[in-house]
């Protein structure tokens, strides 16, 4: 899939071929990761402190990044998001994808009823939308970031149990899994063993994007009221609570776009490019 | 105004505004203005202004758009059963009352014409003639006695009908008088009876689909949750409305309502977000209309439940709460301070010689240390539910922060949060829409045996002071009365009520008429049948 | 006289992972005349088809012409422009790839495909192109030519469709038509029609032909000239008499010496007649799709076969493509569960499907499949492939794993340095090396060998063929031998069953002389090339016809 | 060779129906497990417990959910979807112009954005490693990493407040015209193009690619095809069925998806009828709008199934 050019590949001496792209998005998502890991130790303001008598206030010395709609400092607010929307969207998206793949494998080899009922159950789930889902279940329990989790990861487990599903079930005609099989091997092997390492790439890929759907919907729920406890907000959340500073082009609203933007790009990239092993079938 | 300019203000609008009325013509004005060194961009903007502001003769036709913000399925032309403002709306544009409220918050007769009682307990309503509902039948004392009875019917879920039960006794009397028998006196009932479920409907009538009234609206379209439309009643006996029909929907997003409004889609968005004034104020041919009536948002500490039942916590909240602070950053300047009490100044019964406690950390630090729960964790519920209740929250957060008072805000969800939250957690936001009378707030919220005490506040000193208040006629005396009763609200109870919240409705200057009304936004949501459009 | 093509010099370089470029073919220079045949043979990663490509101008993603020049009928591929290239794609220089099952389009007609060149290049009306793909496919023998080509290419045989990818390549009038192996896929008794199809069109039209090929004798009967190619260069450029006869580089000696197996060096059989025999198997039934109502399956692909394996001796099984073999061997080995009948192995009844034999019979009793390339795991390091079943059945972990590991790949004649390597660092035959040194592991007594030497070159086939005769002489294994390739199958067999449809119709000792009596047979051992170049003109049997029989 | 597609077809039917089934069963225990009691919540701040049990014995609320759930199925076959709690009219009445509103808008941005995003995705596999393909895919990504709300705000400050050439709001009833049309539908569109087709784009990129790598396009190659031809003819015909599969996931967002552009266009669909029922606690009108958003899921993916089916001609 990708044909970059030679001249992308920076270095060749620790065994692994390395894209510019990959590197630049591996550095941001890497901002990011250490902005969410120090954010009490770097962010100049608490986050709930109403610093500026105005709002949606520009950027200027010790506002650095302007104000939000109650006057607190944006650049705290966006450095304390950093923290729930990583974390928050990073887990999700881990626990839906490892329970997706794991029973989209699992369906793919045992085939019949269990590939059936589990297909239809999640078939079912996938039909109900998910901002409806979100509601549905904030109505039902209530609201805390556990439970955020949960719905986010709940609600995307239907989708990559689709998409490993349909890889796993070409892997699984291979022949090598029916040596496996015949070998007596049982199922946690054969899908951890046999079929995950080749269906990884792709898997990883669409984690990647499901990782940015899992940002937006984070938003999206924030907007049906279930999300992080205030003074504390995701991206966004502080995109929504400040959206009414778009026609006065607040940084307020810019800055938090432009931190989601840039860290689902990167993820993206980052997957997109992530460094391969030279194998030179010439050394041999 | 950002874009005048500097050297122009609104006297000098004012000036502009007698020249035009004594007659001078466009050429004249020109000339005066270039004189005083204006561009002509800067003169046009003043000239419109002005002209805007001098053609106050009602004019006849137009279509009128207006948005609310919040509508769903459950919408409802049966006045009995309204419960949001687009529901007011509606119900003001399709019936009348009884009684309705003036600006100064004195009731004035609709279709009553005349109300009268000897004793506060059994009251004789004469009602108008010549009015006819819009399927042409004409009003008599049957329809006023199936109107009012159907409150005390819990099949039809009347949310008033805590209010109407103290209606014993509803008879007509002859083909145009009502009689109504209170369980005790009260001298309230022509405010009463101008709240908005009290509407007049037509005697029999189930199906409320089609909003059969005598209002200035006849009612074309109604779609739950989507919209409404009503034509200009030509038999209003009012004398009918300023604008041939009449559009209303809900469009719940904040910023949604006030781009319909630039863009010309809406003559007025309702209750518009203080942070949105801005983007109105910089816009020519918008303005803002603000009313100030009994609407607040109250953080309530429940008595009978820890932490409230310390005392000197109440106490200590109530000095670490900066009103000044609430009005200018979680309001935008768009409401009054408030002082612990529910009767708004916009009330001829507010209590203004009592004062707002003062903003004092310290003392509020003293007071907490002295209940033991300085550094304790607070949990303090919070929801979108309750207006601009999470900004407050988050003033009254940080203020404790400063002290070492750890707040625990928890924003739940704003679907459910009434029935789930509201009244029942030891520390919670709640809103209180405008009430007409001191005596329905307090009966309502402060009892003992209130409905929705919302502070399980209990003194029966407090109750007497109600009963013996409700049966004074004269206006005085229970001044006095509601006087002191506001002093124990504030002193004794668990609401702490920081500001008393402007509504804030954005109109196009093409609308003309409108004006604030105690009963809230809107004209007290009756504006339609008082409203003009100009071209 | 000028030659139609000219290539001279030519070099072409691959791309690695780490984005060197490296030659991998070296210089070569070849003319061509118009109407001659010349054969491209070498093992697999000779550069025989990047080659044979050049002349179309082409080559593969991750290659590169990097020098000299390929004139085709004047014009120079290498420095044309990518349009004018294409212009002469199909009507200059056509190509016949190797597998045309692959390389017909699922989603449309064979006859919209066979005729997409003159649509292409604007060379006719449709209809008088339609006109012209029956002809050819009457020349090419094709049955029902005037039907056929309605037909999706999954509703046509591989033989058939291998011919319709011929007919594709020369519906242009090309000078020039390459075949790319176009027979090794094919059962031996399609190759026969086929070949004689080739030869009879071009031979017709004097059309210069490439013949890309790994195997000398199919070569023998249709080329003029040979050309030997290893590592990317030219060992050794001739006749075909020449090269059969006077073989002067030891890389074709070494082909020629692959076609003269082995055929003794086993010891005639250590008849033991009071053991029972290792696997026996009596009336076994076996198909495929949902069952029936009398209970056997939809498809029914093995018809009641009985059969008797004897320890240390050898079972052959062979017969056409879709005569049962392999379903036969899959039906033994419990993937696919027999519907009928009953399997014996080592003195005791073998539950048909696999997931109820034990763990001990499913150990005794191992299958080496066809393609090495899906029976390894990519993912994988050689280490853990030859690992898992050391852990799995014997429980070796750690330094006494990595032991028998390197003792593995010693038996295979493997270097020890590769247990590091992944499946597709391999070549072909190291990686059915690894294949069947996974079957080992299990130290079976039994291992169903199915087809493991028809995807590999002559001189791999033989090595591996060699070798397993050496570890059955080490390890006393007996062998089930599934082939469509009769000499592999003489060479190491110490019986041999010959199926059709579904059935057995005879058995056959090799050391017994025994000459094939069923008709089905002796097709069969007759349409096995020989390195004879005049055996394809002289054969006279009517494959077509004994099929219908 | 018998065809084997009419009981594909009818295979695929089976399981729709069978996830039908589930769904209902799904939907309606869930809904009931709502917590929150209807009649207090219709009742809001003046429920008295009298009040409250008079309306759940109104609402036949006091029966037993089993037997509730029978008497809604039955209705449902009938094409009854009952009645709403919250103002008494019959759903069916609630939800049919909603639907048709829906399913109109959903019908033009599908219009739209079908074909732009076949387009961009078929091209820039056509181009794959040239600078429009990156440019196409990171603009993609680009594109989804924005959320639909700063979209469609963003979308009406710009058309409607700056430049005035369209409403803010979608008043449906004014499509009197062509032009009508699209001044009332253009905004929404646009948003939801960009929010549907990023998946569209980069699924049938990787379905294109995916069929560009097998032999019989390389053999189009050798046969002189051009590039277009290559791809239109030959990898595009058998890309059809994860094309089609991509489209219909994309577009099933559609039916149910868009409470946030209903909102900000204060446009009558369903998704903001199921979110006023869900606050409203009014379980006939969920449990109708989630059974719809279920049904046009179902068909939309079983059609694409049954396209996947058809476009394979082995199973002719």
């Amino acid at each position: 899939m990708k044909t970059y050019s030679p001249t992308g590949i920076l270095a060749a001496r620790s065994g692994y071929r390395i894209n510019l792209v990959g590197l630049v998005s591996f550095f941001v998502v890497l901002f990011w990761a250490l902005v969410a890991l120090f954010a009490p130790y770097i962010a100049p303001h608490s986050v709930g402190e109403m610093v500026d008598l105005d709002y949606f206030g520009p950027m200027r010395p010790g506002l650095w990044l302007g104000s939000d709609y109650l006057g607190r400092d944006m650049l705290s607010r966006v450095i304390f998001g950093a923290r729930y929307t990583v974390g928050i969207s990073l887990a999700a998206v881990s626990i839906a994808c490892f329970t997706g793949v794991v029973l989209g494998m699992t369906s793919a080899v045992l085939r019949g009823p269990v590939d059936m009922v589990v297909s239809r159950l999640l078939d079912a789930l996938n039909s109900i939308p998910s901002k409806l889902f979100g509601l549905m279940v904030v109505a039902a329990v209530g609201s805390s970031i556990p439970v955020l989790i949960l719905t986010l990861s709940v609600i995307y487990v239907p989708g990559a149990y689709r998409f490993s599903r349909a890889l796993a079930v070409n892997i699984d005609t291979m022949d090598f899994v029916m040596v496996a099989r015949i070998r007596g091997e049982k199922l946690p092997y054969l899908i951890g063993s046999e079929i995950l390492p080749n269906i990884l790439g792709p898997v990883l890929a669409d984690l990647g994007l499901r990782f940015v759907f899992i940002v937006l919907l984070l938003s999206g729920l924030s907007f049906l009221g279930l999300g992080v406890q205030p003074p504390y907000a995701d991206w966004g959340a502080l995109v929504r609570e400040n959206i009414g500073g778009l026609p006065f082009a607040a940084p307020a609203v810019i800055v938090p776009s432009l931190a989601i933007a840039t860290l689902t790009i990167s993820v993206n990239l980052l997957i997109d490019n992530l460094p391969q092993k030279i194998r030179d079938r010439s050394a041999s | 105004m950002t874009k005048t300019p500097d050297s122009w203000t609104r006297t000098d609008d004012s000036m502009v505004e007698n020249a035009i009325r004594r007659g001078a013509n466009r050429r004249d004005l020109l000339k005066m203005l270039l004189a005083g060194g204006m561009s002509l961009p800067a003169i046009d903007l003043v000239l419109g202004r002005a002209n805007a502001a001098v053609s106050d003769e009602p004019v006849k036709g137009g279509a009128l758009k207006a948005a609310g913000w919040s509508s769903s399925t459950a919408d409802t032309l049966d006045p009995a059963k309204a419960s949001l403002s687009t529901d007011y709306v509606r119900c003001c544009a399709f019936y009348n009352r009884l009684t309705f409220l003036d600006k100064a918050g004195i009731p004035k007769m609709e279709l009553a014409k005349s109300i009268d009682t000897d004793d506060a307990k059994t009251w004789t309503i004469k009602l108008r003639t010549g009015v006819t509902f819009h399927d042409g039948k004409s009003l008599t004392a049957d329809d006023v006695v199936f109107s009012l009875k159907r409150h005390l019917d819990p099949a039809v879920g009347s949310k008033v009908a805590k209010i109407a039960a103290q209606m014993t006794d509803i008879k007509a009397a002859d083909k145009s008088t009502v009689v109504i028998t209170l369980a005790g006196a009260n001298a309230d009932l022509p405010t009463i009876l101008s709240m908005h479920h009290f509407m007049i409907v037509a005697d029999g009538t189930t199906d409320f689909s089609k909003g059969n009234g005598t209002g200035a609206f006849i009612c074309k379209s109604f779609e739950p949750g989507v919209r409404s439309i009503g034509v200009r009643n030509p038999n209003y006996w009012k004398g009918g409305p300023h604008v041939d029909s009449f559009e209303f929907f809900a469009i719940s997003d904040d910023n949604a309502r006030v781009n319909a409004l630039l863009s010309g889609d809406i003559h007025l968005a309702a209750a518009i977000n203080p942070r949105s004034t801005r983007l109105v104020d910089g816009q020519q041919g918008f303005s803002l209309s603000k009313t100030t009536s009994g609407n607040y948002t109250n953080l309530n500490i429940r008595l009978d439940m820890e932490p409230g039942t310390r005392k000197d916590f109440v106490d200590g909240m109530k000095y670490l709460v900066n009103r000044e602070q609430i009005v200018k950053s979680a309001l935008r300047g768009f409401g009054e301070v408030g002082n612990d009490q529910p009767v708004s100044p916009a009330s001829p019964f507010h209590n203004a010689a009592l004062k707002p406690k003062p903003f004092d950390p310290e003392k509020a630090k003293s007071l907490f240390k002295k209940a033991g729960l300085l550094g304790q964790s607070i949990p303090v519920i919070t929801s979108d539910a309750a207006s601009s209740a999470i900004d407050m929250a988050m003033v009254v957060q940080a203020a404790g922060a400063e002290i070492g008072m750890k707040l625990d805000v928890q924003r739940v969800p704003s679907d459910g949060y009434w029935s789930n939250y509201w009244l029942k957690a030891p520390v919670h936001f709640g809103n209180i829409n405008p009430r007409p009378t001191p005596d329905i707030l307090f009966s309502l919220l402060y009892a003992s045996e209130a409905p929705w005490n919302e502070s399980r506040y209990k003194s029966e000193k407090f109750d007497k002071m109600m009963l013996e208040a409700r049966a004074t006629l004269a206006w005085e005396k229970r001044k006095e009365l509601y006087d002191q009763m506001q002093v124990m609200i504030a002193e004794e109870a668990g609401t702490i009520i920081p500001a008393y919240i402007s509504n804030v409705d954005a109109i196009t200057n093409k609308l003309k008429g409108l004006a604030p009304n105690p009963l809230g936004g809107m004209m007290g949501y009756a504006f339609a049948e008082y409203v003009w459009l100009t071209a | 006289m000028t030659n139609l093509v000219e290539i001279r010099g030519l070099t072409v370089e691959a791309t690695t992972d780490s984005g060197r470029w490296i030659q991998i073919l070296k210089g070569i220079d070849l003319d061509i005349a118009a109407g001659e045949t010349v054969a491209f043979i070498g093992e697999s990663g000779s550069g025989k088809t990047t080659a044979a490509m050049t002349l179309l101008g082409y080559a593969r993603p991750g290659c590169r012409i990097s020098g000299g020049t390929v004139k085709v009928d004047g014009h120079d591929m290498v420095t044309l422009s990518e349009k004018e290239r294409a212009a002469l794609r199909g009507t200059t220089v056509a190509y016949v790839p190797q597998s045309a099952a692959a390389a017909f389009n699922p989603a449309a007609t064979i006859m919209d495909q066979v005729i997409e060149v003159t649509r292409i290049h604007r060379l006719m009306p449709p209809d008088e192109a339609r006109r012209r793909a029956v002809a050819l496919f009457r020349a090419l023998s094709l049955p029902d030519p005037d039907g056929i080509g309605d037909r999706y290419p999954h509703q046509v045989s591989g033989g058939q469709l291998q011919r319709l990818a011929a007919a594709m390549a020369l519906i242009g009038d090309p000078k020039v038509v390459i075949f790319d192996e176009p027979t090794t896929a094919l059962d031996v008794t399609t190759q026969v029609e086929v070949l004689r199809a080739f030869k009879a069109v071009t031979a017709q039209r004097r059309i210069a032909c490439v013949y890309v090929s790994h195997d000398l004798a199919v070569v023998a009967q249709i080329a003029d000239r040979i050309m030997v190619l290893r590592n990317g260069a030219v060992q050794e450029t001739g006749s075909v008499h020449d090269i059969l006869t006077r073989p002067t580089h030891p890389y074709t000696k070494e082909l020629l010496h692959a076609f003269h197996p082995d055929t003794g060096g086993r010891a005639a059989l250590p008849v033991t007649d009071d053991t029972a025999p290792l696997l026996e198997i009596n009336t076994l039934s076996a198909g495929y799709g949902p069952p029936q109502s009398n209970g056997q399956p939809l498809v029914l692909a093995v018809k009641g076969v009985s059969l008797q394996v004897r320890r240390g001796t050898n079972l052959g099984i062979i017969g056409e493509s879709g005569c049962g073999k392999s379903t036969l061997a899959r039906s033994i080995a419990g993937i696919l569960p027999a519907c009928k009948g009953d399997i014996q192995f080592n003195g005791k009844e073998l539950w048909h499907s696999a997931r109820q034999r034990s763990h001990d019979q499913l150990r005794d009793l191992q299958i080496v499949f066809q393609h090495a390339d899906t029976a390894l795991n990519p993912a994988k390091s050689i280490e853990d492939i030859l690992g898992r079943p050391l852990t799995f059945y014997h429980g070796l972990r750690g330094k006494a794993r990595d032991v028998r590991v390197d003792a593995l790949l010693d038996m295979v004649r493997l270097p020890r340095a590769l247990r590091h390597r992944r499946p597709a660092e391999l070549s072909g035959g190291q990686k059915q090396r690894v294949n069947f040194a996974r079957a080992l592991a299990a130290e079976p007594k039994l291992i169903l060998c199915d087809e493991i030497t028809s995807a590999l070159d002559t001189v791999v086939a033989a090595a591996i063929i060699d070798l397993l005769k050496e570890l059955q002489r080490e390890l006393g294994l007996s062998y089930v031998f599934i082939s469509h390739d009769l000499s592999v199958i003489e060479a190491i067999c110490d019986e041999i069953i010959v199926m059709y449809r579904g059935q057995t119709v005879e058995t056959i000792i090799p050391a017994a002389r025994q000459q094939p009596q069923h008709p089905y047979s002796k097709l069969l051992f007759s349409s096995v090339p020989k390195l004879d170049p005049t055996w394809l003109d002289t054969l006279n049997i009517d494959a077509d016809r004994m099929r219908v029989a | 060779m018998k065809s084997r597609v009419p009981s594909l077809i009818l295979g695929r039917l089976l399981i729709a129906l069978v996830t039908l089934t589930i769904v209902s069963f799904a939907v309606f225990f869930a809904t009931t497990m709502l917590p929150g009691d209807t009649a207090m919540i219709l009742l809001g701040q003046s429920a008295t417990p009298e009040a409250v049990a008079g309306l759940r014995a109104a609402m036949h609320l006091d029966e037993p959910a089993l037997l509730r759930f029978l008497y809604w199925i039955g209705g449902l076959f009938q094409g009854d979807l009952g009645t709403s709690y919250a103002n008494q009219m019959p759903v069916t009445t609630l939800i049919a112009d909603r639907l048709a509103n829906t399913l109109k808008l959903a019908g033009l941005t599908t219009l739209v954005t079908v074909p732009l995003a076949l387009t961009l995705g078929i091209t820039a596999a056509m181009w794959r490693g040239t600078l429009y393909d990156r440019i196409v895919t990171i603009a993609t990504i680009g594109v989804i990493s924005v959320p639909e709300f700063v979209l469609a705000t963003l979308a009406v400050l710009v058309f409607a407040v700056y430049l005035k050439w369209l409403p803010a709001l979608s008043f449906t009833y004014q499509v009197d015209s062509f032009s009508g049309l699209l001044r009332v539908y253009a905004m929404p569109v646009i948003t939801l193009t960009f929010v549907v087709s990023a998946q569209m784009i980069r699924m049938s990129r990787a379905a294109v690619i995916e069929t560009l790598n097998t032999p019989y396009v390389e053999m189009a190659l050798l046969k002189g095809a051009s590039r277009p031809r290559m791809v239109l003819r030959h990898a595009l015909p058998n890309a059809l069925g994860p094309i089609a599969n991509a489209v219909a996931l994309s577009l099933s967002y559609l039916v149910g998806g868009v409470i946030i552009v209903e909102t900000i266009f204060n446009y009558p669909g369903i998704a903001k009828l199921m979110v006023d029922g869900v606050s409203t606690r009014d379980l006939p009108l969920i449990q109708s709008c989630a059974m719809i958003f279920c049904f046009g899921y179902l068909l939309l993916i079983t059609t694409a199934d049954i396209v996947a089916i058809l476009s394979n001609p082995r199973l002719r």
